[in-house]
């Protein structure tokens, strides 16, 4: 389900995006006092970003067998151990770097290709367009698991670059066509025309003057295609397609679920992994959410008013 | 005219990339459906080396160039001819499709309907009231959405299937009671139902809720929601005649897309529950390198989608009269 | 002196945003039965604020903090606006107070036609009237602003922009409130169709009697349609008379300023003396 | 100084409907104009009326169907370079201040920019004198802190004023102004449009502006051209189109237009007779030949089509 | 009577009408196809009609060593050629549709395969077959086949000539209504479980005792898990994690499972490549491999230590020379260091082993994917390897590019099986018979590491082509002993095939110390002739 519902996010999107205004200088007073959601979110993120970068220090061989299997968690093992004697925690580590890896490579390509076709079709209009529309519009409705089942099955040596890889081009049809929207009303705002105007070469006009207003965007749909990117690896490794050896949360799933880990009441082995996803997933939706917030800024959740204070207040001044 | 015409061209051109795709793509994928079926045999019984040629004829395997292979196959898929399915040999790929086929409509769909049914109507709701106590399920609901599916499957399926055992956790029914239209096997495929499309609903519901809510809250600052309120009109009626009819317009065509993606979004959900649905099928084939089977999937997923896709934009021109022709 | 319709005193508006606006601060004005008051000023000066606060349509961030607007009923008796609250303040909306906004194109509801939401004003304050006698209602308000009645069945976007303000307005008519606010009716319309419905509401008020509540920050305009004229500044309400005496005598600063800042179109010279020089031929 | 001519500009867009096909909609239909150096030549119209696409195609931001641009008398050449040239020498200030300044560049890099891209500084201080001298050319003082800032701390009317210095910024001796102040509040728009004529003068421009106001057209201007619906419907001095508009649009516009100031205008179908020196013709008479000081208006296509347009204005 | 009559509706609700459910351990929908000439069929769920409701002349059980059993037909000889097969078989036997078995049937189905390749999926070389009387058939090969007289008598499948000589193409015919001389005759089918019922009319007296078998699909291991842990189930064929944990412990009383040593499992590596043509080098790799730990760990403990010689405990060890009898293969790691120092190899500063071209030796071991066991085992084998400075890595691929690169020698080191017949034969044939080897980059049939010896392959000769027993015995120790210590595959350890069953309702199946048949029900014959000898629990 999470590929039809990251598809489905694009129109979605299309309709929140409004007005994309603001200057950096603004952007960042507002990133300044923006609200706890975006800070948490970051807080999350950089938390596992920074495991991401120690897990091979912390947790140098996550591989290490002992005798001793499935073992509920325990002083020496936080998280227990694997059906192989595997230390839970040191596992998720691990996967932590893969499954940062992904989202990140995936995100990042996810949002240069959708640049590619998004804006460079929406500004160079004519023939670009139609071409760049066409190609995106048709990988809107390819199927994408499928396609990603066939592709990774394909591709030999599957790696976690591949896999990020691979994800980014069977989904970056959706963030194109809203960079592609929100371009051709970019594109269509006086000062582009101005700079013409003012004679600016066509790459610079692109590069100066529309992308950094589509910052806000880009950046939303970087987070919504990490995100999208380590459910769907997820969803890979877990049907066993991801990448070998490579360690993930998705394929620590993968294993427990194929040594019946539930079966046998391993909860330490399968919950935790899930949850590393679930919660650095929540993060990047809050940080999307509060990007979507600064788009349009009617989105934001409203403090409750204190009704009775405001009453007794207006009783009195009457 | 010429609108039209392109969308036409569009979509025939889409379907044409998508059904060439669905032809190359499991070619290039290595192994042939012998080489598959002698490594499994191999690994329980020993096979004698002349049994590959016996498994070649079966099997149907053409050394025919790519090129014939893919006319033959253009013309096959306009006479609904796809050829028979290695994985479930000699049974025609139409035959294997049709049985699975409404197991995965029957429950993706209608777990489908009903998460978007509820998550658009809550999410407007929760729109509407913004500054209520509401607001703070949003962030609740980011969190849920985030939750791979299959790992909520699997925390459900451990909780309510294998602890307290109150829903059976695999298959499409009970397996001893013979599929027909007796109230057994139907409340048998209801109660088999249940947890999958609980799931289901449970992890994408709050998407929808998300997305109706932001919506809501955007079409509520609407010159023409605020004139509904300013006539006096009892507040029912502002919201769903005036708010969520507007705020959710959108969603409508993404509703349709959607249940083009359902035979799609059916695989990772079928292979946690071991439904005997369209999308392990696809695992199945994929796993049995079954290109028949294989690209009859692909061509039903993909028009599926186009075809939502093209009932989508009918569907938008319909209800929202600003596209209707001007007559 | 008449008893006013609607006094406003000391109302304050805060948004509470980060930084909380403080939108409109300590206005009070009245207006009479069937007069046009005009509200000038430039833009964010607190003018649709002011009006949102009037129709009790202003909502969160929007918090009225002090102050009170009163409303004198039919009868004479006296109403706090401000104490309404659920099927009562559904009820006085609309009936006693209705309100044309600023953009017609946004105000009309997309995916309903013109029948249908005029229809529906009837269906919730007039309970009584049968499907038949809301068509005939809403033809005649149509016919009212010069709208044929065969348009009942267009929706919105089928409908010139004039002829959007003219169904807004139609609509604002349906049940003969005795307060009309305008936010702005005429702004993104063309100065000829500006006109013409300037002199429409003109017309419909000499014929049923309601006080217009004139939003712009077109001055000019004001001062050829009002009956008295508003100006603020930055949430308050700096000066109020009838257009004579504004034009002849302002008595503030900012008046002054606003004044200057038209230039008149047939008279010979613009108003302001100061740096202007009108070059005529090349 | 440069004169800029439009000769017989024609401009058709297509357009797709809802329904089925498209069909092309003549946007302006056989417009003519001449605009010399150190005069203001002002065109109003109607909403839609095609000011716009006369500007567009002026600037060479859109290609003219048919017809002629001419500079100094020397046709357009085709080109990068050719099309730089130009814009060097015609620049324009566009409607919205609000939306012609980029939002997330800093003032000084959007003025700067043209200064570098046509030549007009090579070094940083010659850089910095000249933006010094633009601002303070466009009345923006302190120069330095305005420089630095982004357009969003600016006011409205400090923005217009930096986007009428960007269009200096090339110094141009035609300068196009589409609607420079209809975004601006009352109270600044004055100002403005003041600015713009002292720069007439001190640096002897042409300028073409664009309007819907008749009164600024009136006094900041010394040719009006009335536009509706793609046509050119009245041309003269502007105080003779004012004061006695002969089209019964023109007279339309003249009567609604509010103005407290002064009596208000009596529309009369037949104000034409009692205006023996204007002309009246089917066609936009040839500029090139056609006497400066000369008041023309359209000849309308009959009772029908004069009663149908002024039925609206109440008896 | 025919099986489509037979209510299947009310099994699950037990007592005496109860069917033994069965899940043969083939996942997936259950295809509408019973070809009993079909090997797609053979090995899916549907494959389980095979024994229970076709027959074939003989049950073989490959559990133990010993004779076959008469099943449609009482006995058999060969001639001393080697190329005739005499064939009685019994009287008095019906099709399930009441039309009367009798040797022409039987030659009907070897002709039919005989003028059919495309059915002949065991490459039987068959020459022809006649029927001498009603109980006597002659089968005759176009050259002797010893070692095939498992598939030629064990694995075809009787089928009436009266339904199938209409059949145009029997290869794609897909046979819903089976009928056949079984136990059991076809009842209702749906794509998740299918019935046979009793066949009142069997040949044998008291046979079969159960009122029918229910065949149900179920989607892989853990499903069938499941269901067998909640009594749905009362035969299963599943590879378990943990079978103590995971099933035994969850029913002390009824819960039951039998495992026997079905084949070997290896280390295929490829043989071209150096290290891996240096048996040093291999022997030094076996000796590091802790197997233990991999038989505990990755193989559910049901695994057993193979025999150096790689020929099945118990089952074969008449076989094994005397120098090997009852040993197992060791971890002993400073040994392997002092094999491979001795045999030249270095290490570097890091400590990686560094092979003959003075680069550290590094190399893939693969599996497919979703092959949890071998994954899990190749894990601990990348730990083992370290030990020897060797950097391994696990890979896995999908089964179609793992196939691909086994059959064209594309690999270092696969993680796989040795698949055994009912005599040890088979398995030196497909690891050794270089003449079923093709070089590197074609397709090979068997012997993918592409071993060659010519004293190996006539050891293999001398064993297929003579029915002495004394000399095919010699054959066999000769070649255990050859793969003991040149080690061509390392082994890892005996399969334990483990077959679970819940004897709450029916008893009577084969329990390790009771191997009278091969109780893996997922080779469809196992089913047949297991079943219609289970009983009620009374
Ligand atoms: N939702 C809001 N949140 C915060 N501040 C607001 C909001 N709406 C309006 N304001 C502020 O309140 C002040 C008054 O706004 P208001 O809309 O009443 O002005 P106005 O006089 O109607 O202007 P205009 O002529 O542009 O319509 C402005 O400074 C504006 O920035
Ligand atoms: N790119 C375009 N494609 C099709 N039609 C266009 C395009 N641009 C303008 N038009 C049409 O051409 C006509 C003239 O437009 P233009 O923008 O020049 O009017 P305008 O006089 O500037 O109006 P306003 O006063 O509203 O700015 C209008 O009917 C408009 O709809
Ligand atoms: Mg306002
Ligand atoms: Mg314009």
């Amino acid at each position: 389900m999470t590929f039809s519902e990251q598809e489905l996010a694009a129109p979605a999107a299309e309709h929140a995006v409004t007005a994309v205004d603001d200057a950096p200088r603004k952007r960042w007073a507002a990133f300044r006092n923006a609200s706890w959601k975006l800070w948490t979110g970051l807080a999350i993120c950089a938390f596992f970003v920074v495991i991401a970068f120690i897990a091979p220090l912390i947790a140098p061989n996550p591989n290490q067998t002992s005798s001793i299997g499935l073992q509920p968690p325990s002083f020496a093992h936080p998280f227990g151990t694997t059906n192989i004697g595997q230390d839970v925690l040191s596992q998720v580590l691990a996967g932590t770097t893969g499954s940062v890896a992904i989202g990140f490579i995936a995100g990042a390509i996810t949002v240069i290709l959708s640049m590619i076709f998004g804006v460079g079709g929406g500004f160079l209009g004519g023939k670009w367009d139609e071409a760049a529309s066409l190609i995106s519009n048709v990988f809107l409705v390819l199927p994408g698991l499928p396609l990603l089942i066939i592709v990774t099955d394909y591709v030999q040596s599957r790696s976690i670059v591949v896999i990020s890889i691979v994800i980014a081009i069977v989904s970056w049809a959706g963030a194109a066509r809203v960079l592609r929207a929100q371009t051709l009303s970019v594109r269509s705002r006086d000062y582009v025309d101005a700079a013409r105007v003012a004679s600016e070469s066509t790459w610079r006009i692109m590069l100066r003057e529309i992308l950094p207003n589509l910052m806000p965007i880009i950046a939303s749909q970087f987070v919504f295609g990490a995100l999208g990117a380590i459910l769907a690896e997820a969803g890979l490794s877990f049907l066993g397609l991801g990448a070998p050896g490579g360690k993930s949360w998705g394929s620590i799933l993968f294993f427990a679920q194929n040594a019946q880990a539930i079966t046998l009441g391993a909860w330490w082995w399968f919950v935790p992994p899930g949850l590393c996803i679930a919660v650095l997933g929540a993060a990047l939706g809050l940080i999307n959410f509060s990007i979507d917030e600064r788009i349009n800024p009617r989105l934001r959740t409203l403090a409750l008013v204190k009704r009775a204070s405001r009453d007794a207040h207006r009783k009195a001044t009457r | 005219m010429r609108y039209y015409l392109r969308k036409v061209v569009f979509y025939l051109l889409a379907g044409w990339i998508a059904i060439t795709l669905n032809f190359f793509l499991p070619r290039m994928v290595k192994g042939n459906p012998v080489q598959v079926i002698i490594a499994k045999t191999q690994r329980l019984a020993p096979l004698p080396p002349e049994a590959r040629h016996a498994l070649e004829l079966q099997f149907g395997q053409t050394h025919e160039p790519l090129i014939v292979q893919y006319v033959s196959y253009l013309q096959h898929i306009f006479t609904g001819n796809f050829g028979l399915s290695v994985t479930y040999y000699p049974s025609p790929v139409v035959d294997v499709i049709g049985q699975a086929l409404p197991w995965t409509l029957g429950l993706v769909g209608i777990a489908t309907v009903i998460s978007y049914i509820v998550g658009l109507l809550f999410g407007s709701y929760i729109g509407w009231r913004r500054g209520s106590w509401l607001d703070s399920l949003v962030p609740v609901s980011t969190f849920l959405s985030a939750i791979p599916y299959f790992w909520l499957a699997l925390i459900l399926v451990y909780i309510f299937g294998v602890n307290l055992q109150w829903f059976p956790v695999t298959g499409g029914y009970d397996n001893t009671v013979m599929p027909g239209f007796t109230w057994d096997f139907i409340g048998s495929v209801i109660y088999y139902g249940l947890l999958p499309a609980f799931t289901i609903v449970l992890a994408s519901v709050t998407s929808q809720v998300l997305a109706a809510r932001n919506m809501m809250v955007s079409t509520m600052a609407e010159d023409y929601v605020v004139t509904a309120r300013a006539k006096g009109l009892r507040p029912g009626r502002v919201f769903g005649s005036y708010a969520m009819r507007n705020a959710l317009l959108p969603s409508i065509t993404g509703f349709a897309i959607s249940l083009g993606f359902i035979v799609n979004g059916s695989v990772v959900t079928e292979s946690v529950f071991s439904y005997p649905g369209v999308g392990y099928t696809l695992i199945q084939a994929v796993e049995n390198d079954d290109y028949p089977l294989m690209q009859a999937l692909f061509l039903i997923i993909t028009l599926a989608v186009l075809g939502a896709n093209f009932v989508a934009d009918i569907i938008y021109g319909v209800i929202d009269p600003r596209t209707r022709i001007a007559s | 002196m008449t008893e006013p319709l609607l006094s406003i005193r000391d109302l304050t508006v805060e948004y509470q945003t980060a930084d909380p606006v403080r939108a409109v601060k300590s206005v009070s004005l009245r207006i009479d039965q069937g007069e046009i008051f005009g509200l000038a000023g430039e833009s964010g000066c607190g003018k649709s604020t002011l009006a949102y606060a009037v129709t009790r349509l202003l909502q969160p961030p929007a918090e009225i903090v002090g102050g009170s607007i009163e409303w004198r009923n039919q009868d004479g008796s006296t109403q706090e606006i401000l104490d309404l609250d659920g099927p009562n303040l559904r009820a006085f909306r609309w009936s006693e107070i209705s309100m044309v906004f600023q953009g017609a194109m946004n105000a009309l509801n997309p995916v309903h036609t013109v029948r249908s939401q005029i229809a529906d004003i009837f269906i919730d304050h007039k309970a009584g009237l049968s499907r038949r006698e809301r068509t005939a209602r809403a033809a005649e308000l149509l016919k009212t602003v010069g709208i044929d009645e065969r348009r009942l069945n267009s929706y919105p976007h089928e409908l010139s922009g004039g002829m959007r303000q003219r169904v807004m307005i139609a609509m604002a008519l349906a049940l003969r409130p005795r307060l009309i606010v305008m936010d702005e009716p005429t702004t993104a319309l063309d100065v000829v169709v500006q006109r013409n419905i300037i002199e429409q509401i003109n017309m419909l008020r000499t014929q049923f009697g309601f006080a217009v509540l004139f939003i712009t920050h077109d001055l000019g305009l004001l001062l050829e349609i009002s009956d008295r004229v508003g100006v603020m500044l930055s949430g308050e309400l700096v000066e109020q008379a009838p257009p004579k005496v504004l034009l002849e005598n302002p008595s503030h600063d900012y008046t002054r300023h606003l004044l200057r800042s038209f230039p008149s179109l047939r008279g010979d010279a613009p108003v302001t003396g100061t740096r202007y020089v009108a070059q005529k031929g090349a | 100084m440069t004169t800029l001519e439009a000769l017989h500009l024609c401009k058709e867009y297509r357009v797709r409907g809802t329904g089925l096909g498209s069909s092309l909609l003549r946007a302006v239909d056989d417009v003519s104009l001449i605009v010399k150096p150190g005069e203001t030549v002002a065109l109003v119209g109607e909403s839609g009326s095609g000011k716009s696409t006369m500007a567009k195609m002026l600037i060479r931001l859109i290609d003219p169907t048919s017809g002629s641009i001419l500079l100094d008398g020397s046709p357009l050449q085709k080109g990068r370079v050719a099309v730089k040239q130009y814009r060097s020498r015609v620049q324009m200030v566009f409607q919205d201040p609000f939306s012609s300044l980029n939002p997330s560049l800093p003032i000084r890099h959007q003025l700067s920019r043209p200064l570098r891209i046509h030549g007009i500084v090579r070094t940083k201080s010659e850089e910095e004198r000249e933006l010094m001298r633009l601002m303070d050319a466009v009345n923006l003082a302190p120069a330095k802190t305005i420089l630095d800032k982004y357009p969003h701390e600016l006011s409205g009317g400090q923005r217009q004023r930096v986007a009428i210095a960007r269009a200096l910024a090339p110094q141009p001796e035609v300068l196009i102004a589409d609607e420079p102040v209809s975004m601006l509040d009352v109270s600044i728009r004055l100002e403005i449009l003041q600015l713009l004529d002292d720069l007439k003068v001190q640096r002897n421009l042409a300028v073409l502006y664009i309007t819907h106001d008749l009164a600024t057209a009136r006094h900041f201007s010394s040719q009006i051209v009335v536009m509706r619906t793609g046509r050119v419907v009245e041309r003269g001095l502007s105080d003779d189109v004012i004061m006695n508009p002969i089209h019964p649009y023109t007279q339309l516009l003249v009567r609604a237009a509010p103005d407290p100031k002064s009596a208000p205008f009596v529309v009369d179908a037949e104000r034409y007779r009692s205006h023996p020196e204007v002309t009246i013709g089917d066609v936009d008479p040839d500029i090139t030949t056609w006497p400066v000081d000369s008041h023309w208006a359209r000849a309308w296509d009959g009772e029908e089509a004069v009663t149908k347009l002024l039925g609206s204005v109440a008896a | 009577l025919t099986g489509c009559s037979a209510s299947g509706g009310s099994g699950a609700s037990g007592g005496s009408g109860r069917y033994v459910n069965i899940y043969t351990g083939n996942p997936g929908a259950i295809p509408q196809n019973f070809n009993p000439f079909s090997s797609s069929v053979y090995w899916s769920p549907a494959g389980a009609v095979l024994g229970s409701v076709y027959e074939p002349l003989f049950y073989y059980n490959t559990a133990k060593n010993e004779a076959p059993q008469p099943w449609l037909a009482k006995s058999f000889t060969v001639s001393p050629d080697g190329k005739t097969y005499d064939v009685t078989l019994r009287s008095g036997v019906k099709w399930q549709d009441g039309k009367a078995f009798s040797a022409d049937d039987v030659a009907f189905t070897y002709n039919l395969i005989k003028s059919n390749p495309a059915l002949n999926t065991y490459g039987l070389k068959l020459a022809g077959a006649k029927a001498t009387d009603a109980t006597h058939v002659t089968i005759t090969l176009s050259q002797p086949d010893y070692t095939n007289e498992f598939p030629l008598l064990g694995e075809t499948f009787i089928v009436p000539e009266h339904i199938w000589k209409s059949i145009k193409d029997p290869s794609k015919f897909l046979n819903t209504k089976p009928i056949g001389t079984g136990a059991f005759s076809f009842g209702t089918y749906s794509s998740q479980s299918f019935t046979v019922v009793k066949n009142p009319d069997y040949y044998v007296k008291g046979e079969p005792a159960v009122p029918g078998l229910r065949f149900v699909s179920e989607n892989g291991n853990t499903g069938g898990l499941n269901a067998l842990n909640a009594g749905k189930l009362d035969w299963a064929g599943i590879a378990l994690e943990d079978v103590q944990h995971s099933f035994l412990d969850k029913d002390t009383k009824y819960n039951k499972d039998t495992v026997i040593p079905a084949d070997v499992k290896v280390l295929i590596m490829n043989l071209t490549k150096a290290p891996f043509n240096d048996v040093q080098f291999r022997k030094a790799l076996s000796l590091s491999i802790d197997r233990d730990s991999i038989i505990k760990q990755a193989f559910g403990g049901t695994d057993t230590p193979a025999n150096p010689t790689s020929l099945l405990q118990p089952r074969d060890s008449a076989f094994v020379a005397p120098d090997y009898k009852g040993k197992t293969m060791t971890e002993d790691v400073s040994q392997a260091k002092k094999i491979l120092a001795d045999a030249g190899y270095k290490t570097d500063a890091s400590g990686d082993l560094l092979g003959k071209n003075g680069k550290p030796i590094t190399f893939n071991i693969a599996t497919v994917t979703g092959y949890t066991d071998t994954i899990t085992a190749n894990q601990l084998l990348v730990e083992d390897f370290k030990k020897l400075g060797i950097q391994a890595t696990s890979q896995q691929m999908s089964l179609g590019a793992y196939s691909t690169a086994q059959a064209t020698g594309d690999f270092d080191m696969l993680d796989d099986r040795i698949a055994t017949g009912p005599t040890p034969f088979q398995q030196f044939n497909t690891a050794l018979n270089s003449d079923l080897s093709a070089p590197i980059g074609k397709t090979a049939s068997a012997d993918y590491a592409r071993f060659s010896d010519p004293a190996v392959q006539k050891l293999l000769n001398t064993a297929a082509s003579t029915n002495d027993q004394a000399t095919v015995a010699k054959a066999y120790q000769q070649l255990g002993t050859y793969f003991a210590q040149n080690q061509p595959y390392i082994l890892l350890s005996q399969n334990g095939a483990v077959t679970t069953y819940r004897d709450q309702y029916f008893t009577g199946w084969p329990t390790t110390d009771d191997l009278w048949a091969n109780p893996s029900n997922w080779i469809a014959q196992n089913v047949g002739w297991v079943a219609k000898k289970l009983k009620p629990r009374s």
